[in-house]
């Protein structure tokens, strides 16, 4: 299998859907000449031409509504966000036309478009360009929410986005778009809603999305040294959630860590740890604990943006903790 | 906007003879060139809608309709105006005070009436009620009750037409009060940077609630924002159904041939309150303006127009009145028949399986 | 003690905040001329004048934007959405200006405004007027989160919010503003941050906010007769949470009930149970049992509107079985 | 926009003599109005920017300023001759493009520098970083970094000012690309209706990133605009500092006496890329472009217009150079030895107590 960076899997997944669908289309700030912001959409102009490739004005609300009413229409909107910070200011338009359109109109109106772009932090963006917001799209009925974590399931994820008839929240990463990992050549369309299991273990289920799949993987290599086996599950999925997989370790295991950028107040592990006490209450062994970022808006410096995100050595500490070895 | 079933305004039932109503001397002149047959069909269309707002008014009184309720009395001429000018494979999308274009459109009265009571025969399942109204193979695209929310996605139904290389236009109504909102001023910008077949009808009807124009615009004459876009546009009498359908058929002409947007402001007045719960004066207008309003009825108008011509006689009226009062009784028939949606339906549609 | 409506009690709270305090002022469509949509501001204008009771256009993100510029150069801006449905277009302005102001400029400007309105469903108002997004904002560090329950607490948050120096989201209930309570005559200020226990009990702990403590408080009232004896707490400030109180309840009855009106998923039910089951894993005899609305879109006919909210018999179902009584 | 350290365009040290310019004649006109101190003080705070952005350049490169990074160079005249007109209670608010504007208004370079350099001394304790430069006693209210988002806030100061019956005005800087957006509208119409003393400054420098702004807006004419709300407009050559002042001065005079709010658009140009981490020239524009724009380098031409009035001769300018580069040098000086902010920083300032 040839090995391929994360920005290339979600471009070929783009491009090849593209090619499959004439009614998928793209549109974004500086999609098209500019070749992205961060160049997922390299080449999809000169391939598809300006009716698919759309550069916007900044207008994320009226863009946003715009690739509603396409998909009212039949079309299927693949919409950039140039980063998920900016998808605030498109909200009414996610939540009150794209997510209620199939429900209020009695089932007469779906919505099949993607909306992606990076989430989370990157490096020093400061307050303003550092938010993991997929807790607000995993709150809402009628959105699906994917993140995933590798090139492949980038771009397995990807297409199966494309190709759902609901509105999909794909939340990519930044610092993850220059990864390498393998990528089948053959089509290879993960289906949404099934979590992996990123690696194998007896002793404690570690739960992670998106770029804190690496950093479970980093703790869990660290963890194997002092014998203690992690089992690392990416739910790759957020909504709707795979609680099968996760109990199915959990009940395994006898204990969880929840690993995630955002903030914790009200966050995705939250909702991890209701599900998983509701289901293996009596499995457990020890509270489910969670490694979150800071409950603190980003801040600019170096040094404090460091201690705001989670890093491995928190997440060993946690494990340490539900293991009960302090 | 307070829900409550005791309806704050009674609905006056009005006499729709021109009783005294002098014809309009433009209208006049355009029926003239208009076939008496349309002009029959754009009287009945507007009747149908009076006397369905009425019945929806005495139904929400009782407590069969629920929530909210904007009624469009006042208002007929521009929904009936503007909608007469499009095909069978055109789109229409509007706000929460959008039972008048449903009307205009020819969705199924029953169907309709049976939506604002909440049953399962309605256009919408019951699903979506008074402010949303949904019927996609008469390519009616919502009852949108976020202010401004439907004027995105009206371009977007344009833009699919373009891109699919199919003729049809996409007619998008909303509130003089909505121009303020951000999401007009980004959608009039694609549409004319993008040229779109779309045309935007504003229905100026001088109160967004209770607070006229003048209190929340810096500017009154509306269709001039259409100049921060480059776009065409039109001012029109509201209240005058040729003028609307002259003037949007111009748009739509425009939208057919040449894929270019036109803003549309169409100056109008709405006879009731802003929805059920909002009496139809009170702190922000007296019941004189409203009276001196209600001289100018769209209906009476066209009506002494239509007599003027000879175009149709009192019996003629009488005959057509007595139509819709049987449409309307067969809507409410209708829906009392129908029954509440299966308890199963809470979880269908969230998700295309 | 007299006994006034909640919405009275705003008033009074709104007009006693402005007498103290001329930096205070209104704005928010149709408060001033109108009275306000549901009348929370009445007569305000007329004692207030309009330089201090402000009618806006339609443009949440706009005054809710103009008023952190006020806020920053010193006034204490109170903006009302019409409801809280509409300031998803002014989520922009509240999360990355008001929330956000004061870390990303060191520490100078602070944000001191009160956002207020009415959340949750009332009757039959479909799917874009009935939400209740309360779990959005309590993700927010910067902000804090209020939802009185009764005219008494509503009156007391209220002034604190409005002498609070930080940005108070205050959602306030349709449904409950007709409602009747007793409110002391003399100035009685209710603290953020700080719960109530609003019937005491030994067998079950029911957390509960808003609406829903009405609805916890009738099924406290039915399953005492069969002799269980529920606590019911309403935190009132969801953010900062009184977890202290919650806790000191669930170590005593070992089971816990939430009650919300919001979507289940990610929902502020599920922060709660990951800090009961964090901080309290050893007192916990059952699983925490969480009662929410239905995961759809609210839809309009009033039978499913009905099936989709919480109500007393799902209380107390979840109540007997934290009891293990099926 | 893509977050990397290695800067793709690396910065041109600019030769700052007027060798070769023409002075402008509209200038110089202006010029002669105007004192000699001012037209040396204008030119100081262009040519300490352009310093200061040169070095901040070099910084990034290196690695110690990181995030994003917005050069002003080009765009000097348009900050420098607008804050020139205000007084010590006036207030600004800018984009994340803001390092010229506070410089411009007196910030101190190295509190700056070191808040670019994330340290505890910076303007924001380092905890605003580039896009977020904030400065109280000087009223510099940021620093934004969401497009147009520092827009209704300007009208939110300009509205306190007025509240309190203080003569303040409020100056707030934005790109061309931000007049798209929502708040901009809905920010513009506040402002003409409350009549607000504001003036909002649309920096148009021809592209947002890499998109020029006949392919963004349906109208090129930005000042244009104002027509939708009945605000004052003015439209000016950004590229002379002179023009700047002039028009803003008027705008700055209206707000303050008649509180009424203006829409200036600046035409100018930037030299640099987007930011730090996009080229000079790539797949927008040719280096042809970019170097034929450098002819009209707004500190050239002003030196050239001051020369050519034996304002400044050429060693004037070689002390000004000397002096600004000095300042610049203690700048980071004072940023080295800054620390970086306590641990304890991180949860500090998420509440007022
Ligand atoms: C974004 C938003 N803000 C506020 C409201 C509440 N609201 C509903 S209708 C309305 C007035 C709209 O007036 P206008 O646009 O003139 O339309 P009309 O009701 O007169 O047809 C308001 C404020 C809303 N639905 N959406
Ligand atoms: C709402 C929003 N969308 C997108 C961005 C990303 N972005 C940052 S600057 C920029 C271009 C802005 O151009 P312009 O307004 O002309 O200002 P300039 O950078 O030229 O000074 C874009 C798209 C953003 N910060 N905010
Ligand atoms: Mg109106
Ligand atoms: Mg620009």
């Amino acid at each position: 299998m040839p090995s391929i960076t994360y920005r290339e899997a979600l471009n070929q997944a783009l491009r090849e859907e593209m090619r499959r669908d004439e009614r998928v289309f793209l549109m974004g700030e500086e999609v098209g000449f500019y070749q992205g912001a961060y160049k997922v959409s390299k080449g999809l102009l000169e391939e598809f031409g300006p009716e698919r490739v759309l550069d916007t004005p900044i207008t994320e609300l009226g863009f946003t509504g715009l690739a509603v009413g396409a998909a009212m229409a039949g079309l299927r909107p693949v919409v950039e966000m140039m980063t998920f910070n900016f998808s605030l200011l498109a909200l009414d338009q996610i939540v009150n036309s794209a997510a209620k359109m199939l429900y209020m109109s009695g089932g007469q109106f779906r919505v099949p478009m993607v909306i992606r772009g990076p989430g989370g932090s990157a490096h020093q963006l400061s307050a303003q360009h550092s938010q993991a917001l997929e807790a607000w799209f995993c709150h809402v009925p009628g959105l699906k929410v994917v993140m995933p974590s590798t090139p492949a399931d980038a771009k397995g994820l990807l297409k199966s986005a494309v190709r759902d008839n609901n509105t999909v929240i794909f939340i990519e990463s930044e610092v993850l778009y220059g990864t390498r990992g393998e990528v089948p050549e053959a089509e290879a369309v993960i289906p949404l809603g099934v979590a992996e299991i990123k690696r194998p273990g007896r002793d404690v289920s570690v739960i992670a999305h998106s770029k804190m799949v690496l950093v479970a993987l980093d703790a869990a290599g660290e963890l194997a040294k002092e014998g203690i086996e992690v089992e690392v599950i990416d739910p790759r999925t957020l909504r709707p959630l795979d609680s099968e997989t996760i109990l199915r370790s959990v009940k395994k295991t006898n204990r969880a860590v929840i690993v995630e950028e955002g903030w914790p107040f009200c966050g995705v592990g939250a909702q991890m740890v209701d599900t998983i006490q509701h289901h293996a209450f009596d499995y457990l062994d020890a509270p489910i604990l969670r490694v979150t970022g800071a409950d603190v808006p980003m801040p600019y410096a170096k040094n404090l943006e460091h201690l705001c995100l989670p890093h491995q050595a928190r997440v060993i500490e946690a494990v340490h903790r539900v293991l009960y070895k302090h | 906007m307070e829900a409550s079933h005791a309806a704050a305004g009674t609905v006056q039932l009005t006499e729709v003879s021109a009783s005294g109503t002098p014809p309009g001397p433009m209208q006049i002149d355009r029926a003239q060139r208009t076939p008496p047959a349309v002009l029959k069909d754009l009287l009945e269309k507007m009747l149908l809608i009076r006397r369905f707002e009425e019945k929806a008014a005495e139904l929400y009184s009782m407590g069969k309709i629920g929530g909210f309720c904007h009624l469009y009395i006042g208002q007929e001429a521009v929904g009936v105006g503007a909608i007469s000018t499009l095909g069978p494979d055109d789109y229409i999308l509007a706000s929460y005070r959008e039972h008048g274009q449903a009307l205009a459109r020819g969705l199924d009265p029953g169907e309709i009436m049976a939506e604002l009571c909440g049953k399962k025969s309605g256009v919408s399942k019951g699903k979506g009620g008074s402010m949303h109204l949904f019927d996609k193979p008469r390519g009616f695209l919502g009852g949108h009750a976020i202010v401004g929310g439907q004027i995105p996605l009206a371009a977007g139904v344009a833009f699919a037409e373009k891109y699919l290389k199919k003729p049809s236009v996409t007619l998008c109504f909303f509130g003089e009060a909505a121009v303020n909102i951000g999401s007009f001023h980004e959608s009039l910008n694609l549409a004319a940077l993008w040229k779109l077949p779309v045309i935007y009808i504003c229905e100026n009807n001088r109160f967004g609630m209770g607070t006229p124009i003048e209190r929340t615009s810096a500017l009154y004459d509306l269709s001039q924002k259409a100049c921060a876009y480059n776009m065409a546009r039109g001012c029109v009498d509201g209240m005058d159904v040729l003028a609307v359908r002259e003037t949007v058929a111009e748009a739509v002409e425009r939208a057919r041939s040449q894929s270019a947007p036109t803003l549309i402001e169409a100056r109008t007045y709405r006879f009731m309150g802003h929805s059920m719960s909002d009496p139809v004066h009170g702190h922000y207008r007296t019941k004189a303006e409203v009276e001196e309003q209600r001289r100018h009825d769209p209906i009476k108008v066209f009506i002494a127009t239509l007599e003027s011509l000879g175009v149709v006689s009192p019996a003629d009226i009488e005959e057509l009145n007595e139509k819709v009062r049987d449409s309307v009784e067969d809507a409410v028939a209708f829906s009392e028949r129908s029954e509440e949606p299966e308890p199963l339906e809470l979880h269908t549609d969230v998700y295309v399986p």
